[in-house]
């Protein structure tokens, strides 16, 4: 059970650290580089979702995407089933509840690029976007593996709005921590005890073996400094 | 024989596994248990969540869902009824069985444990009970709320309530037991803690869920159920 | 960097800007200069803060002036009026930035190569091997820009500018962390570089000798304004405000007044103000109720043991060295005759006409060494 | 009953940001310019906190601070009553859980400082301390203001750990999270979305001011770029 | 800046460090220098990647040597052996960075006054008002780094270095981005700066006019090696390695053998390589084994219309102008007469002796203008 559970949970956190790696970067640069009078409402919006209970913002979401709303039925047409109580639901409500901690680091080490870097990569004749590959990207990698160990971690330990879209079902939506919260409902504290260490050990590695990297081998990625 | 997705009170937990395990042992269908707060549970049922059966820890939530026909009203019963203790941990100096419901009125009780009274059918029969022998205003300010049941158990097993009125079947549950003592209040102090169990209508594994909850209905059910600190209703 | 052909004279670069900065209440600065620069170095020099950076900037696009135009050839870069306004990216201007902005995160290679994405590998290679090589940091191509001397970035910067092939080409103070040996070398690289692409090429420096080692044609900025443009000979020599004249090296500037003029000699006579003395100058359009100045280069005064006879030059005349000083191969003499003036000597002229403090002198100043500034 | 949620509420995310900034701020600064061996090691748990459930979280430091712990006695002894159903228990609940989402946007934005700049400081003879002020701060300033953003708004919206720390006592632990919470649970929608509301609005309104502040007036604060 | 008092010598900056870069596998790097320097301006002089700005960052305590001793008077600033290694902060070493690194978010002001924090404000103002002033910035004050051009910019952290009141001076390339007048200037406030406070400074620069105008000693450093050291006109003018020959500006350096010695006249004699021609040049005790080099100053060459007659130099040698070229105010002109020489000739000597590609014309090269390199 605890095997199902913690698979599930890293694919759940994987996908959702994936899904905001593609939005949350663009939405990041957007919002380091946008010159508009209204972004400071864009920012201020991005960071709402967590100022939300998570059970609630489930539970909010489980009404938006229910059979009584047109997104709801849209997406009942479009793939034949709810997204409530799927995995593919469990993505949507962590993504948008983590987007936060993925996008506000990654926005921060973008700004705070040099100016003069962006210009010397315009004037060599590069692209917005190649600048951005090149340039951008690099050297805000610092940032965005912030907000990658943020959002995936957070992913790891949230569950007020996955149980509420996912439904606490075994196999399919029970993630560990929700496992977890379930074993220390049931009093059973022993258990509880020994998969909260078994993620936390879990956990643990992965973040070590992540900034040992940056620190030792991953030089030429970000410690250029 | 088919597979199904229970959704289930959280207080049920140990007793449902225990008929569950049997169940499959017997029939050889399986049973997926889903805990959760009888709440959350029906908010998800409302959102078409893929439930076949739906135990609920009071009779309030499955007939809203009858009424608003998520559920087969034909299939509404009550299976179990739920009991109010009087529990302090093993270090208490007091002692339930002594002092009944005048514990609460000792100094050395700083925090009683209770359900929130707002949406936990254990927390209304709580305030019920205080109300019952007069206690409410005078203990008002020692209260403290669990999301659920098992929270507000949890609360005083750590040692941070010195007293809590949680639900005899935790404290009959095995992580439970050893851990305290308590007092049973008596059944007229508060409102019958009828617990509710439907089928769903959407379900798509109805003859098995029915099997199921036949068998948590038959004699070998209420015996085991009887075992985990509920009661079964009587004329069933 | 083999081909040393020349190539046909090519586009001309047409800046007309004007761009103001909005000081804090004290200061205020306003650049508004209209130029065209033909293929070829032209050299644009000027004190510090006189608005050349600012005048690049604009060019490259990384700054957006008030108003005007900015084209090559018939491309238009800029124009205030049709809102036209080319991104950095598409103007074909490479640009040595004076802070150089090397990517850190690069090596020097990947550096150089980056204007080269349309190339295949071994171009890239190729082209960017060249340019190391003649600059001598072919062995540093793996290197970091945090791990390479002020002078080796500087050749880095320059080297990713070249590469790629612009249309127009800005470098701001290119050469300025180098040693003369290096320099000179980079100098004549630039010189061959120049010979084959003839495109329009700016370029910022303070220092003289670059300029008449570069220099086709020089623009002479004050105060955000162009006040001398030609080749550097002509801006250099005959200057016509007294900023361009202390760039030009005067190391005397005397206030005078008119006292006669001659036409048919092309000559006038000008006392020094305070003093008895006249000079012959010159004789240039002047506005005569206006204070005339006029420079000489300590270079270009003659000195004297005994009064010189049969000369063909105007001015002698007699003084006492007050001072006398070596520095560099160089010997500086202050002579006072009424007015001190600055003179310029070799070593061996001190030797040979055993000069001292106190020795009677006689300075001899040709017509043609006076400059009438105004 | 709102306005009392709200207040504390407000209490609450004040307190725990301004906590967070004197503890986030010289563990980021350790963070980025230690040169430990074992720093990745002190990185990884920094961020372990949110990889557990919150009301798991908060379970266990109800365990902790329970009379059954020295910690919990020791502090007992000290100030004559228990951390668990307290205003300070849920301080403490809150800080470790916002820990990492306030320290590491700080840590990335202090690493990201050019190091000559420290340098220069050092040589004109100012001390770390001096030097921490006057540069590193200010320098860093959009990654401590990132990091108190997250915070903040994760306090906000936080319930898991307040509710099993705080005992859900109106008027004492009642945040407005756990209110939301509760009348949801009570199937109240119309109480809950008034409630949600109000906490957004309130929120956005605060997030807009900072983020327009920061664009328009603040510049002699953080936009020197 | 207005007491000239001059100040008695103060301490002494004493170094001996080792310090190794290991580069990726193909460059590496070391220094290895031992100098002692005393109060006033010492030059460092080197090429590109000689070493000068790792050396200051040694002593500044930017890097840490792998070896060695650093000191300022008594006090230990650095000591492999004890393992002393004082922080930047608590050295009392004023350091231009060749990066400037000046504070962006704070004003000009600011930036200048940071390291008076321990004075009041009155005292702080005064202080770096003075200097503000002096350097020609103090309109500035209110500005931002990023909102005054290059050149603006290294006076702000020149001025930053300056005003704190240190026991060691470090400016590395300080005037490179200064047009000639303003560099003047602040030449003339450095040289007033020095007489006054005598500490030891370390002044690396590429400019020999900088070097001539301000240094008391100068240190050359070539590979990370110390290759001479001594005054200015010592080290650049009887250079002994090829590096400072180049360095020191000599544009004719000739491969020779020698044929004859006269100790007599402290004297001998020497074959231009592939030629009959011979150089009398002066006595040094040399390996005649080894090649020999003879370093000239196109300068030092003087050119005669016809053979001059009784004059004191010894080298008198007929050859024929191939090429004849102005550059700024200075005739270059190369003589073949078997080698080839290369001279530097003013606009008036050209003129008065009608010199012009293919005229016939004698060199004289004075013997102690040439210099033996080996
Ligand atoms: N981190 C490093 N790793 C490897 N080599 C380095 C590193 N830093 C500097 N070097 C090398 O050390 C040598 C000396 O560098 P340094 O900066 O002291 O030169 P410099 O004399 O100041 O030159 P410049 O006049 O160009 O400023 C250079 O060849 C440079 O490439
Ligand atoms: N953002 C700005 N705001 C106000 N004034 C500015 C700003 N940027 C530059 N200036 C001023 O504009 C003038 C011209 O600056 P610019 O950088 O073009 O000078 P420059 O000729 O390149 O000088 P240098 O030789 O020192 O590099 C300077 O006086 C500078 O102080
Ligand atoms: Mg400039
Ligand atoms: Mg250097």
């Amino acid at each position: 059970m605890i095997i199902q559970a913690l698979t599930l949970t890293l694919r759940l956190a994987i996908m959702v650290s994936a899904i905001l790696l593609v939005i949350g970067i663009p939405l990041a640069y957007w919002l380091a580089f946008s010159r508009r009078r209204w972004k400071f409402l864009v920012e201020a919006i991005v960071s709402l979702p967590i100022v939300l209970p998570p059970t609630v913002l489930g539970f909010y979401v489980l009404v938006a995407v229910g059979p009584f709303t047109p997104l709801g039925r849209w997406y009942q047409a479009l793939t034949g089933h709810s997204l409530a109580f799927t995995f593919e639901g469990l993505v949507l409500g962590s993504v948008l509840y983590s987007l936060p901690f993925a996008v506000q680091p990654m926005a921060t080490s973008f700004a705070a690029i040099d100016g003069k870097l962006l210009d010397a990569s315009a004037l060599l004749g590069a692209s917005r976007w190649r600048t951005f590959w090149r340039i951008v990207l690099p050297l805000g990698l610092p940032g965005v593996l912030t907000g990658l160990v943020l959002s995936f971690a957070h992913t790891l330990g949230e569950f007020g709005v996955v149980l509420m879209i996912g439904g606490n079902i075994p196999g399919a939506t029970q993630t560990v921590s929700i496992l977890i919260y379930d074993q220390v409902q049931a009093l059973d504290y022993a258990t509880a005890n020994r998969t909260a260490l078994i993620l936390l050990l879990l956990c643990f590695t992965m973040l070590a073996i992540l900034y040992g990297l940056r620190r030792h081998g991953g030089r030429n990625l970000w410690e250029w400094r | 024989t088919q597979d199904i997705t229970v959704a289930a009170a959280s207080d049920l937990n140990y007793a449902l596994k225990d008929l569950a395990a049997r169940f499959e042992k017997k029939t050889g269908g399986k049973v997926t248990l889903s805990f959760g707060s009888s709440g959350n549970l029906y908010s998800q049922i409302q959102g078409g969540a893929p439930y076949d059966l739906f135990f609920s820890a009071d009779v309030a939530y499955p007939q809203k869902l009858a009424v608003a026909g998520l559920v087969e009203s034909s299939s509404l019963r009550t299976y179990a009824i739920g009991h109010l203790v009087l529990w302090v941990p093993n270090g208490s100096s007091l002692d339930p069985q002594r002092l009944e419901m005048n514990l609460l009125l000792q100094p050395s009780v700083q925090h009683i444990a209770i359900a929130n009274p707002q949406h936990a059918p254990y927390g209304r029969a709580a305030m019920a009970a205080l109300e019952h022998f007069g206690l409410k205003d005078k203990v008002a300010s020692k209260l403290v709320f669990g999301e659920n049941i098992s929270q507000a158990a949890q609360f005083v097993q750590s040692g941070n309530a010195q007293a809590g009125l949680i639900a005899l079947s935790l404290a009959v549950s095995p992580a439970m037991k050893d851990s305290g003592r308590y007092w049973e209040l008596p059944a007229d102090s508060y409102p019958e803690l009828q617990q509710g169990v439907a089928v769903l209508s959407a379900s798509k594994h109805k003859p098995a869920a029915k099997a199921f909850l036949d068998y948590v209905l038959s004699a070998e059910g209420a015996t085991v159920l009887e075992q985990y600190g509920f009661r079964v209703p009587p004329g069933k | 960097m083999s081909d040393a052909a020349t190539s046909p004279p090519g586009e001309q670069l047409t800046v007309r800007v004007q761009k103001r900065f909005r000081g804090e209440s004290d200061s205020q600065f306003t650049l508004e200069v209209q130029l065209a620069v033909a293929g070829g170095f032209t050299i644009l020099f000027g004190a510090s803060g006189a608005g050349k950076s600012t005048l690049l900037d604009c060019i490259a696009g990384l700054q957006t002036p008030d108003e005007g135009t900015i084209a090559i050839g018939e491309t238009i870069l800029f124009d205030s009026q049709s809102r036209v306004n080319l991104p950095p990216s598409r103007r074909s201007v490479a640009y040595l930035l004076q802070s150089l902005a090397l990517f850190p995160h690069m090596t020097v290679e990947q550096n150089v190569q980056y204007g080269l994405a349309s190339l295949n590998k071994a171009d890239r290679d190729a082209r960017s091997g060249d340019v190391l090589e003649s600059f001598r940091i072919s062995s540093l191509v793996q290197r970091r820009p945090n791990e390479i001397s002020a002078g080796e970035r500087q050749r880095v910067a320059l080297a990713r500018a070249l590469v790629t092939l612009p249309r127009v080409l800005l470098l701001d103070e290119p050469l300025t962390a180098l040693d003369a040996v290096t320099k000179a070398r980079i100098l004549d690289d630039l010189r061959a570089w120049n010979r084959r692409h003839r495109i329009p090429i700016l370029y910022v420096t303070h220092d003289r000798e670059e300029v008449f080692a570069l220099g086709e044609s020089a623009i002479v900025l004050e105060e955000g304004r162009i006040v001398a443009q030609g080749s550097p000979h002509e801006v250099l020599q005959r200057p016509q405000s007294e900023t361009v004249a202390q760039l030009a090296g005067f190391e005397n500037i005397f206030d005078c007044s008119m006292t006669g003029s001659h036409p048919e000699y092309g000559t006038m006579t000008c006392r020094i103000a305070g003093s008895t003395l006249d000079l012959e100058v010159p004789l240039v359009r002047v506005n005569v109720s206006l204070p005339l100045r006029v420079g000489i280069r300590a270079g270009d005064i003659l000195l004297a043991s005994s009064k010189p006879q049969g000369l063909s030059a105007r001015n002698v005349v007699d003084g006492t060295i007050t001072s006398l000083e070596q520095r560099d191969m160089k010997v500086i003499a202050v002579v006072t005759c009424g007015p001190a003036f600055e003179v310029h000597l070799t070593l061996g002229a001190r030797e040979s006409l055993q000069l001292k403090p106190g020795a009677r002198v006689w300075l001899v100043v040709k017509t043609y060494s006076c400059h009438v500034l105004q």
